[in-house]
C-alpha cells in the first residue's frame, strides 16, 4: 500500500527532514510512526498525501508512483486517503456539519445522506450534539475529534493520522484508537504518527521509528496486551 | 483485506454530484458576496463608474452627433449660393444638380429657412445674431451624397464644374464649423471610450484585487478543500460567479445611474433657466443595445477580474 | 516568592519603548505595502482618479474663466453705443461716465477693436464672423464697478439715467452670452467637485475597504498581538501610517498624471488641427496651492480609509 | 495570585462550559488543571487573561478584579502573564526571532537586548538553530516550543499553559516540565492545564481537577517521586 525506496527530504540548506527512508506498509496493516519532536513523522504523512513532493528517491501509495501523478489525478487520488492533520484543519466558517458535507460532497456521496452519515460517524468520536458549532467554537480535543470524524468518512483505502490523540485525554485517546482500529478490521490500512509510548504499547502493532530524519531499527511487534479480536476491545471504553 | 466493506463509491471518477456542486457553487458566491458584502460593493461600485462614464460619453456624443444630422439634414454636401441669387440662377443650379445622377438627391433651403433652423439648434448663438442688422445666411442647396461617390475621382471635377454654375458661391463638404462640432462629437466618443476603458480596466483590476485578497483570507480553506480532494474547478466555481455577480450588478447600477443623470438633466432643460447646453446634449436615452451592452462589459469586466486572480493564484500554490 | 529575580522592567507603564515602535510602524507600513502591493495599488489608483477627475475640471473651468477675463477685461460694465455713433456722441458718454465717481474707471473699445479681440479670443467662431459682410460689434465703453457700487440701490437709477444718454444702445452688466461662459465655467467647476468628491468619498471607501480586507488578512495576527498586551496605537500604527503612504502616491500620482495631460494637450493645440477648444482650455496648469491641496486630499482620503477601517475593527473585536 | 469565585462561564443556550467554579492559587504556586477533553480547562486559562468575560462570578488574578479592568489598562495585565496557547498562536508571517522581538518591543525590553534574549530562551527548548525559520516551516511540536519560549521571555509574574506538552515526546516533556519549575522557582506562579497523567504523577503538585465544567475533588497532593530540589530535575533530561 505505501512504499518508501531511498526518500530524502530537504526543505533548504539547513533543514533536512528525511534521510534515505525506506519502509513499506502492507495493504490492510497497521502502523505506527513514532520518533522524537522533529523527527519527520509529519513529512512522511505529507509526502504520502503529496502534500509535499520528495527531494529524492521514489514513494509508491496504492499502487501509484507519486512523482508520476499528473496534478488532474490529484484530487481522486486524495480522496482515496483519510487525513488527519495535526492542526486539524478544519474549515473555520463552515460548521461541524458543513465541513463533514463538503467532503462528502467531493467524495460523491449524495447529498441526502449527509446528515446521516455526519451523524453517525460523530456519533462515534461522541460529538453528535455539537453538528451545528463552527471549529472555533470547540475544544482542543473536540476540534481534534472532528478531525477524526472526517477522516473516516466513507472508509478510505488508507487513513493516515498525525498525533491524533496529542489533545485528548487517555480515556478519550482509548477510544479513539479503538475507532482506528475497527476501521483496520473492516480493511483500511492506517499509518498513525504518535509519540504516545504507552498507547503503542497497549495496542502492540509494528512500529516504524524516526530519529532526525532516519528510520531506525523497526522494533518488532510488541506481545500485544490486547489480542486482535474486537470483543476484548471493549476494556478500552465503549464508543 | 478480505471481505472488507468497501462503501467508497464504486466509480470514485464520477466526482462531485452535479446537483449537489452547482448548489454549493451558488450558496457559497452568494453567502461570500453577503459576508464581504461591503467589499463587494467596491468592486461594484468601481465597475459602475467606469460603465458610468463610458455611458455619458457616449450619451453626449450620440446626442450631439444626431442634433448636428437634425440640424443639417443628412446632407453631406452644401451649395452656397450667393445671397443675392436670382430665381433664375437657382432653377439653374437646381437643373445642373437634377442631372447628376449622384447629386440628385437635395433640398432647397432659402435664407429664412436657414436662419430659422440655425436659430432652432444653436440656440445660444441667438444674441450673436441679433447683433446683425441682416440675416446672415446665404440659400443654399443641401445635397445627399453617397460617401462612395464622394470617394471617387470623377466626383472632384464635377464639384469644380459645380462650383462655376452661375450663382453658386461655395461647394462645402459639410460646413467647417459644423464639422467642427462633429469633430467635438467624436472626440468625446473617443475621450469616453478611452476613459472608460481606462477606468474598465480599473475596475477589472479592482475586483481581481479584490476577489485575491478574498482567496487570501480563504486560502487556507482553499488549501484544505484541495488536500481533502476537491477538483480546481469546485474551489473556483464560487469565485468566477462571484466575479459575474459583481459585474452584473456593477452593469445594471451604471445604466440606472446614467438614466438617473439623463431624466436629471432634461429636468434642468425644461427648468427657467432654460436649454444652453443640455437641450440638445440629453435629448434621447441610450439605445437599449448599447445599455445591454454596457451591462454585458460590467459582467465580462467581473468575470475576467476572478479569472486572473484565480489564474495567479494556481500559479503560486504547489498543489 | 521571596528573593524571586523579577527581571520584568520596574515601570511597566513605560510600555513600548519609542524607537523600537516607531521603528515597527514605518517598517510594517512599507512591509505591508509591498506584500500587497498590487492591491495597494488599486487604493492608490482609486485617489489618483478621483484627485485627477477633480483636477482636470478645476483646470478647464480655472482656463475658462481666466480666458472670459482675459477678453472682457474686468469690465463687469457694458456701454453699448449706436453702431453709427458720432464722435461728439462718444465724447458725451465719456464726459458722463467721468462725472460719476462710481463709473469712473473706464475703456473705450472701438467697433474695430471689438471685432478683433473677438477673434482672437474666440478664434472657432469665426466662420460664423466671415459669413458676414460688415463688423457686427457697436463702439463701447467697458466700465469697471465694484460689485459693491452695483449691489446699492442708487445705482439702478444712475444706470437707467446713462442709458438715455445720447448715442447709448444699451447698458448690460455683462453680456449675456459672456455670462453664459461663465456659467459654463462657473458649471464646470461644481460638475468638477461634485464628480471629483463622489470619486473621492468611492476612495476613501476603497481604502477603508482595502484596508479592512487586510484587517482580515491579519486578524489573526492582531488577536495574537493583544493576547500579548499590545496597546491598540502599537496595533494601528502601521495600517494608518499604510493609508497615509497610499493617499500620498495617489495626490503625486493624481498631479503628475493631470500636468501629463496638460503638456499633452498643449502639444495638440500647436499641431496643425489647431486651436479649437484646446486653445484656452489648457492655456495655464493648477496654481501650486492647489495642486499641493489636491495631494493634502489624497492623504486625507488615505488617513481617513484607515481610520474608518480602524475604528470599526475595534468596534467588532471584544478585545 | 488566581481566585475564581462561583464562575459560570455560558457560551450560548447549549454549551455551558464552567458551572460554579470556585477555586484559588497562591502566589508561586504551581497549580495543575487537568480533566477530560471538553471539561473546561482552556476556559478558565482564558477567562485568566481576559480573552474571555464569566457570564457570573468574580476573578481576581494578581490582585485585579477582570470584571473591573478597563479597556486601556488590558495591555499592562496581560503583560504580567505569559500563555502558551493550546493552539501556539504564533505570528505566521513573522519568523521565530521575530515573533520573540515583538513581544519583547511590546513588555519594553530594549531592541538591543532582543538577539541575546531570543536565543537564550530558545536555546532552552533546543530551537536555537531555527531562529530565522518561519512558524508554518517548523514541526508542531517546534511550534509548541516556541510558544513556550515566548510565554517564558522576560520572566513573567504568571505563567499559564494549555497543553504545553500536547505534541512533544516523553523525553522532551520531560525538559519542558523542567523548565516551568524552574521558572516557579524564580518565583512565577504556574498554572499547567494537561491530560498527560503521568506528568502530573511524576512532578507531585496540587491538582485541580474539572469534570464537565465542575471543580472535582481537588485531589490530595500525592507523594512526589521527586523533591522539590532543583539538583534532581536533571534525571528528567538536561536543558
Ligand atoms: N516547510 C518547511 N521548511 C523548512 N523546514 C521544515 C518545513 N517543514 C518541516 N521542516 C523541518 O523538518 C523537520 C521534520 O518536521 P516534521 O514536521 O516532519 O516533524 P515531526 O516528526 O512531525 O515532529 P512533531 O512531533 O514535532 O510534529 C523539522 O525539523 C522541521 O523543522
Ligand atoms: N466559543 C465557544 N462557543 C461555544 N462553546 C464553546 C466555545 N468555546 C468553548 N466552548 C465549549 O466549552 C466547553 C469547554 O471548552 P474548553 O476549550 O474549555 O475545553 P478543554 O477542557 O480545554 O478541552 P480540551 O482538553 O479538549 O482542550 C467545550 O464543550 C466547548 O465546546
Ligand atoms: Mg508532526
Ligand atoms: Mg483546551
Amino acid at each position: 500500500m505505501i512504499d518508501f525506496y531511498h526518500v530524502t527530504k530537504r526543505f533548504d540548506r539547513y533543514s533536512i527532514a528525511l534521510h534515505d527512508v525506506t519502509f513499506h506498509a502492507d495493504k490492510g496493516e497497521f502502523v505506527f510512526l513514532t520518533g522524537p519532536s522533529g523527527a519527520g513523522k509529519s513529512t512522511i504523512l505529507k509526502l504520502i498525501l503529496r502534500q509535499l513532493l520528495p527531494s529524492e528517491g521514489q514513494i509508491v501509495v496504492n499502487g501509484r508512483n507519486l512523482a508520476t501523478l499528473k496534478r488532474a489525478q490529484l484530487p481522486l487520488f486524495r480522496r482515496e486517503i483519510g487525513m488527519v492533520f495535526q492542526d486539524f484543519k478544519l474549515i473555520e466558517r463552515m460548521t461541524i456539519f458543513e465541513n463533514l458535507s463538503f467532503v462528502m460532497t467531493v467524495l460523491g456521496v449524495p447529498p441526502r445522506d449527509h446528515k446521516k452519515k455526519a451523524y453517525a460517524v460523530l456519533r462515534a468520536v461522541n460529538l453528535h450534539h455539537r453538528l451545528n458549532a463552527y471549529p472555533p467554537q470547540l475544544s482542543g480535543g473536540e476540534q481534534q475529534r472532528v478531525a477524526i470524524a472526517r477522516a473516516l468518512i466513507n472508509d478510505p483505502y488508507l487513513i493516515i493520522a498525525d498525533e491524533p490523540t496529542g489533545n485528548l485525554d487517555p480515556d478519550l485517546s482509548a477510544d479513539v484508537m479503538q475507532i482506528f482500529i475497527e476501521a483496520n478490521l473492516r480493511g483500511s490500512t492506517v499509518l498513525l504518527a504518535t509519540h504516545d509510548r504507552e498507547m503503542i504499547r497497549r495496542t502492540g502493532r509494528r512500529v516504524v521509528h524516526l530519529e532526525k530524519g532516519r528510520v531506525g531499527e523497526e522494533r518488532p511487534q510488541q506481545a500485544p496486551e490486547v489480542p486482535d479480536s474486537p470483543s476484548t476491545f471493549m476494556q478500552w471504553g465503549s464508543l | 483485506m478480505a471481505g472488507a466493506r468497501r462503501r467508497r463509491d464504486a466509480t470514485p471518477d464520477a466526482g462531485e454530484r452535479p446537483l449537489g456542486v452547482y448548489g454549493y457553487f451558488v450558496h457559497e458566491a452568494l453567502r461570500r458576496l453577503w459576508v464581504y458584502r461591503r467589499t463587494s460593493m467596491v468592486a461594484v461600485g468601481m465597475i459602475a463608474i467606469a460603465l458610468l462614464t463610458l455611458g455619458t460619453f457616449l450619451l453626449i456624443s450620440g446626442n450631439l452627433n444626431r442634433a448636428v444630422d437634425r440640424w443639417q439634414g443628412r446632407s453631406q454636401l452644401s451649395v452656397f449660393l450667393d445671397r443675392d441669387a436670382t430665381p433664375a440662377q437657382i432653377a439653374g443650379v437646381r437643373e445642373f444638380l437634377t442631372r447628376e445622377p449622384s447629386l440628385a438627391k437635395f433640398e432647397f433651403v432659402s435664407r429664412e429657412a436657414a436662419y430659422e433652423k440655425f436659430k432652432r439648434h444653436f440656440a445660444q448663438l441667438a444674441p450673436v445674431l441679433a447683433e446683425l442688422e441682416q440675416n446672415p445666411f446665404p440659400p443654399s442647396f443641401e445635397v445627399q451624397v453617397t460617401s462612395r461617390d464622394a470617394a471617387s475621382a470623377p466626383f472632384t471635377t464635377l464639384l469644380a464644374r459645380l462650383r462655376v454654375v452661375d450663382g453658386v458661391d461655395d461647394v462645402q463638404l459639410d460646413w467647417e464649423w459644423v464639422a467642427r462640432l462633429r469633430r467635438i462629437a467624436n472626440v468625446l466618443s473617443i475621450v469616453g471610450l478611452v476613459a472608460g476603458g481606462i477606468l474598465a480596466v480599473a475596475a477589472a483590476f479592482t475586483i481581481a484585487n479584490v476577489i485575491r485578497l478574498t482567496m487570501f483570507l480563504y486560502r487556507e480553506e482553499i488549501d484544505i478543500m484541495r488536500l481533502v480532494g476537491a477538483k480546481e474547478t469546485t474551489i473556483r466555481g464560487p469565485f468566477l460567479l462571484e466575479g459575474f455577480f459583481q459585474g452584473m450588478c456593477g452593469g445594471l447600477l451604471a445604466v440606472g445611474m446614467l438614466y438617473g443623470i439623463f431624466r436629471g438633466a432634461r429636468a434642468l432643460a425644461t427648468g427657467p433657466s432654460s436649454a444652453l447646453l443640455w437641450d440638445f446634449l440629453f435629448s434621447e436615452f441610450l439605445p437599449w443595445p448599447t445599455s445591454l451592452a454596457l451591462v454585458a462589459g460590467g459582467i465580462l469586466a467581473g468575470l475576467f477580474g476572478s479569472w486572473i486572480s484565480l489564474r495567479e493564484s494556481s500559479e503560486e500554490s504547489a498543489g
